[in-house]
């Protein structure tokens, strides 16, 4: 049975449609990607899924239970990093344990605990603006991380990163999702992105988005193959190169 | 390196006002113009050390009604920005009166506070707070308006309450422009502070000039204007130093 | 500044003076110092007020006792302030036209394309007019410029010919600079206009209501400006001793100067006449400086004068 | 929809108005305040009416003083800022001194200037230029700032003249900056121009005011500060459609 | 013979050495790529070819002659698009134009010409913020190519793209630079771009930059084995993942 199903989820944002009804699951400890071209409504998708908005028709059903327009299950990281830049490294990533009620000085101790594992260890004590932007993203994942280990919203989290330091970001991420066994929704744009993540992907199409194509990912799966395939549906779906 | 870049940019601003002394000076002499026109920066340097004593005496005064009228300011300012910027509605109807506030001649509130609130510290307070509130709360709304939209969406994902979020997250990204604006009311707090002393007073630096220039004594007071400059520069360097210690994450950026 | 050694039943009294604190002020100085408020067991406190003048501030009662002068007292009253004058301080009129020796203004026949720096108010022209209407001379031909706060020494140098000044302060300054000066007296010209300035005022809900602090403040003030009258120098010392930031030797040649015109010809310091009252209030009507006429003997009062030992 | 959220805003504000005048009016009437205290609302509008003729020969000197001296201070502030922009040296030695130049209060210049000025309109115009000046030519250098030297580094390196990049990159990014400093000074132009009147002037709101004042027409001179507010909100209403006008692509932020 | 050779170029910014010993070449009508990870000097490379620096060390020479420090030869297009918002995008492509002496309506006629070529007929008189992001890079394009449409020095032009609107992007300079025979050299951390576009590919270190290795994509060269190729030798240059 499905941990997180998103049920026939449409939107429209100031009158412009923009999820068709999208249907999409994810099993526990699965990393399922979303894939869509940009501006579509995958950041609107996670919105709804992460209760910030509520959907115009759908469901979000978390555990069987109906999670629509209520926030504080999931964890949820956006593509910018929005680190405090008031803060510490250490107080950053303790926020979510201290908005629960835990004091500040065990909600530290807690968050350090994390810190070698994200690569973090020495910069407790740093701004965020003294890191490197793989860091202050590594940041951002320990604070989703420390709100909820289940389930984690990831959207495009490595799109401000150089191709270099992305790759090796999302090799971490992979080993990381893989021994914490959580379940993952990982938003991007970037094909080889989602190829190297996912257990599953979806594709969506261009705004209004709807479910183009979802492509189960086993051992067995030519990644080559399904890159062309994925190109194929998106080239003749995006349309009109000029806007 | 940089600190060399910075001695040498306030010195060669004090080159500037040296030199424009030194014209002073030898064009008063020059021109042979009376003191009680315009008396030279020595004349001047002069009536400030005869009067010290009672420099000292009237500008405590005024230094400790700038810094009333300052620090009320400041509050209200708070308070009145966070109220306005989480109620929409009192925003709308009371911004544009704030604006208009402005628009009002002091010298004309100066001449009708005291009819209307006597001769305490009400009316100077007044006239202090109405000068140095409004650029406060003004850059404290823009400042609040800074806030990425996005790192509230991630507050309320963490369901924090908007008590949380204000202190968290606005607060602190408000802080550099509520500096800034409290950096222009603290250079006009003291001028704001003199001002208020027109309404009726019986010491204070705007006391002290007008008994001056009753007297015929320019000197003077070109001296209490020295006076008021040094006061003004003064008060915003400690706005500096407040934003310095209140910001350690933002102090390589105070380099001017 | 006296001691506060009287315990119980001291009464606070603010005075708003019409002007920064000078020699005109010196009596209530010199009762402050030598403890003769005291004695009334009063508590007296001085103020120096805003440019709105005191009457309104008198009439609102912000402040028990004001400092004014007729012109001002006569308006008031004309528009329903209801302020009343309670002693004269200088009995004469002593302002009038100066102007530097080298404009050759010995009347006000010579007014005439001369430059008047002035504050602008309608009654600086009537006086004007009136004192040139004698000699038969044209006040459209001076030129009339609004010089607002600017001090009489820096107006004549920025191309004023002349100015109506008191001589008790500016004519003794212009003395002491040595800068000779023509001065034409308005009392000499015109004797309707040789008015009370500055006069002592309180408001009539004031004086009703507690007339016996009234007469305790005016008891006080006469001995002060008796005081001064005898014994000019020290009076002058007390000021500065109270007001430091004045120029000592234009207060103690001032002082010299006005501790005989306080009250001069009168019978005591301070009385005023009904007919001083009536006849600027006349000239001030006819000329339609007011727009309604004033019962002349209700604005002021000598009833608070203590009576001659 | 977003007309209607404007309208309904404005009424907003004037909602409020209505509303502070109503309790004015009723409290005047209620406690028995006396006019030269404090008169109420339609005491003032009476005022208004009656001495309609005089106040527009007033204003009309004012409003043309205000103009005059808020144009020359934009003129100083554009040449200014574009000296101090591209010649550091001079920057560095100035900027200190003009902000200096801000905390002189400005009653004591309006009774110091004509010593110096004459009587003329000259010094009425230094007063107004002082206040209007600062808060465009600071606001004006900041924007000038903004421009992102990669944009720079591009013109140059199709090597523009150092005027082409300004004229064409600089200048355009910074004039929303330079608009939005000469909003503040539009608002303070009027009442510096009454300051200004304050000395020496033979007409002009500021001379009718004191003159009022003296009369203790207490419901004349609230008349004046009235027509000051409106006299300051028109001149920020054209500030803001020659904003307008003059940013053709910056037109749907104009919003507010 | 080449027509661009930067030879050994060496320079520090603040104190901190960014270019060591950089030697590059293209030939006339070459794509050359210049690969390198983030930070590595590449825009400062780019910065010297174009004039806008000088080098501490070396000499940029074109066509034979020496271009070191002198700017106005080629034409130089950075990763923003950097189109003035106060101008129509008519007016921002023929700013070269005008800036050579042309009149502003005969910059107007001549650059109208390219508007089909570019994708941007029609929207003359739209403002950049009209359009859409991929829209912007040709506009930008087409002001680069009007100043000097020989050699083009483009620095991570979509690398602010989405990546499928970036790939469109891709083919569309490929077949536009083959048709006008211009030389290229760009600039990317992306391999894939590098591989799509490049007759060559320099691949640098990381800060001091160096080159690692030059590597000549003829068409019988395996596009994957190159890209394990580079991985391989950037991997083992970046060293530290924590900065
Ligand atoms: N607050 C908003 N107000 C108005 N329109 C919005 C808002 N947020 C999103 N949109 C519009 O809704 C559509 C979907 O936006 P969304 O951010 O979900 O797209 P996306 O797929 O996440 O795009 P990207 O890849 O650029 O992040 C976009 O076309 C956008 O213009
Ligand atoms: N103006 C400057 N002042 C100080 N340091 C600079 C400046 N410009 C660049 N640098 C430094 O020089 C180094 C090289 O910068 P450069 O922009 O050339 O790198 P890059 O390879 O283009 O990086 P990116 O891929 O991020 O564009 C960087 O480490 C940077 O920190
Ligand atoms: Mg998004
Ligand atoms: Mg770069």
């Amino acid at each position: 049975m499905a941990q997180i199903r998103l049920s026939s989820i449409s939107k429209s944002i100031d009158g412009l449609h923009t999820l068709n009804n999208v249907t999409i699951e994810a099993a526990a400890g699965e990393s399922v990607v979303i894939l869509g071209p940009s501006g579509c409504g995958k950041s609107t998708l996670l919105n709804i899924l992460a209760g910030l908005i509520p959907p115009d028709e759908g469901q979000v059903i978390i555990d069987g239970q109906d999670w629509t327009n209520r926030t504080g299950r999931v964890s949820y990281m956006q593509q910018k990093d929005l680190l405090l830049p008031s803060r510490t490294i250490l107080d950053n990533v303790s926020i979510p344990l201290v908005l629960k009620g835990t004091n500040t000085k065990k909600s530290r101790t807690l968050a350090q605990q994390h810190m070698e594992e994200f690569g973090l260890l020495g910069f407790e004590n740093y701004y965020p603006r003294q890191l490197s932007g793989g860091m202050k993203q590594r940041a951002a994942l320990l604070r989703t991380y420390l709100f909820a280990s289940d389930i984690l919203l990831l959207d495009e989290p490595f799109a401000s990163l150089d191709a270099i330091t992305a790759r090796k970001m999302q090799i971490w991420l992979k080993d990381f999702a893989h021994k914490h066994s959580c379940t993952i929704i990982f938003v991007t744009h970037d094909i080889e992105e989602a190829l190297l993540l996912a257990n599953r992907i979806y594709v969506l199409s261009a705004r209004p988005a709807r479910v183009l194509k979802e492509i189960a990912l086993d051992d067995s799966a030519n990644s080559t193959m399904v890159k062309e395939e994925i190109l194929s549906i998106l080239d003749s779906e995006t349309g009109d190169t000029y806007n | 390196m940089k600190k060399f870049i910075n001695t040498a940019k306030k010195s060669s601003a004090l080159f500037t006002l040296g030199l424009l002394l030194l014209l002073w000076e030898k064009g008063v002499s020059w021109y042979e113009i009376p003191a009680y026109i315009l008396p030279a920066p020595t004349q001047i340097l002069d009536g400030l050390l005869k009067h010290h004593q009672l420099l000292i005496y009237h500008t405590s005064t005024t230094l400790l009604e700038a810094v009333a009228g300052l620090s009320l300011a400041v509050i209200l300012a708070l308070i009145i920005g966070f109220l306005l910027h989480n109620l929409r509605v009192l925003y709308t109807a009371v911004y544009p009166l704030l604006v208009f506030s402005q628009t009002i001649p002091l010298i004309v509130l100066a001449v009708l506070l005291p009819l209307w609130f006597g001769w305490g510290v009400l009316p100077k307070i007044i006239i202090i707070v109405l000068v140095c509130f409004f650029p406060i709360v003004i850059s404290f709304l823009n400042g609040l308006d800074l806030v990425d939209p996005d790192q509230i969406n991630l507050f309320r994902s963490m369901g924090a309450t908007k008590w949380a979020t204000f202190k968290m997250v606005k607060l602190p990204t408000a802080l550099p422009a509520f500096f800034s604006g409290l950096r222009i009311s603290a250079t006009y707090s003291i001028m704001a502070a003199v001002i208020s002393e027109w309404v009726g007073a019986q010491r204070g630096l705007g006391y002290y000039m007008t008994l001056q220039q009753k007297s015929f004594a320019i000197d003077q007071v070109l001296g209490a204007v020295v006076v008021i400059c040094v006061l003004s520069f003064i008060m915003v360097k400690i706005v500096d130093l407040l934003n310095f210690l209140l910001m350690p994450w933002n102090r390589n950026q105070l380099v001017r | 500044q006296s001691s506060e050694s009287a315990t119980t039943d001291t009464t606070e009294v603010t005075v708003i003076l019409d002007w920064v604190p000078n020699t005109n002020h010196t009596g209530m100085y010199v009762a402050q110092d030598k403890g003769f408020y005291e004695a009334e067991g009063l508590n007296v406190k001085i103020i120096q007020p805003s440019e709105g003048g005191a009457s309104s501030l008198i009439a609102a009662g912000q402040g028990d006792i004001g400092i004014s002068y007729q012109e001002e007292i006569t308006i008031a009253r004309s528009k329903g302030i209801p302020v009343v004058g309670l002693a004269a301080i200088i009995q004469h009129n002593t302002s009038g036209f100066a102007s530097p020796k080298d404009r050759n203004i010995l009347t006000p026949k010579d007014f005439e394309g001369k430059t008047y720096g002035g504050w602008g108010s309608p009654a600086e022209t009537a006086v004007i007019k009136a004192m040139m209407d004698k000699y038969d001379a044209d006040i459209n031909k001076v030129n009339m410029l609004n010089i607002g706060d600017t001090d009489y020494f820096t107006s004549i140098k920025t191309g004023t010919d002349f100015a109506w000044i008191y001589w008790g302060w500016t004519g003794i300054e212009s003395e002491l600079k040595n800068i000779d000066l023509n001065f034409i007296p308005v009392r000499d010209e015109y004797p309707a206009l040789d008015f009370y300035t500055p006069v002592i005022i309180a408001s009539e809900s004031k004086i009703a209501a507690e007339p016996l602090l009234i007469e305790k403040f005016m008891r006080a003030t006469t001995r002060g400006y008796e005081y001064a009258i005898q014994n000019p120098e020290e009076s002058a010392e007390i000021l500065l001793k109270a007001i430091p930031e004045l120029d000592r030797e234009l207060v103690l040649a001032s002082q010299a100067y006005l501790s005989k015109e306080y009250q001069s010809d009168a019978p005591r310091w301070g009385e005023m006449k009904l007919s001083v009252w009536k006849d600027y209030a006349d000239f001030m009507f006819n000329n339609s400086l007011i727009e309604k006429n004033i019962e002349p003997e209700k604005a002021y009062t000598n009833k608070f004068l203590p009576e001659q030992e």
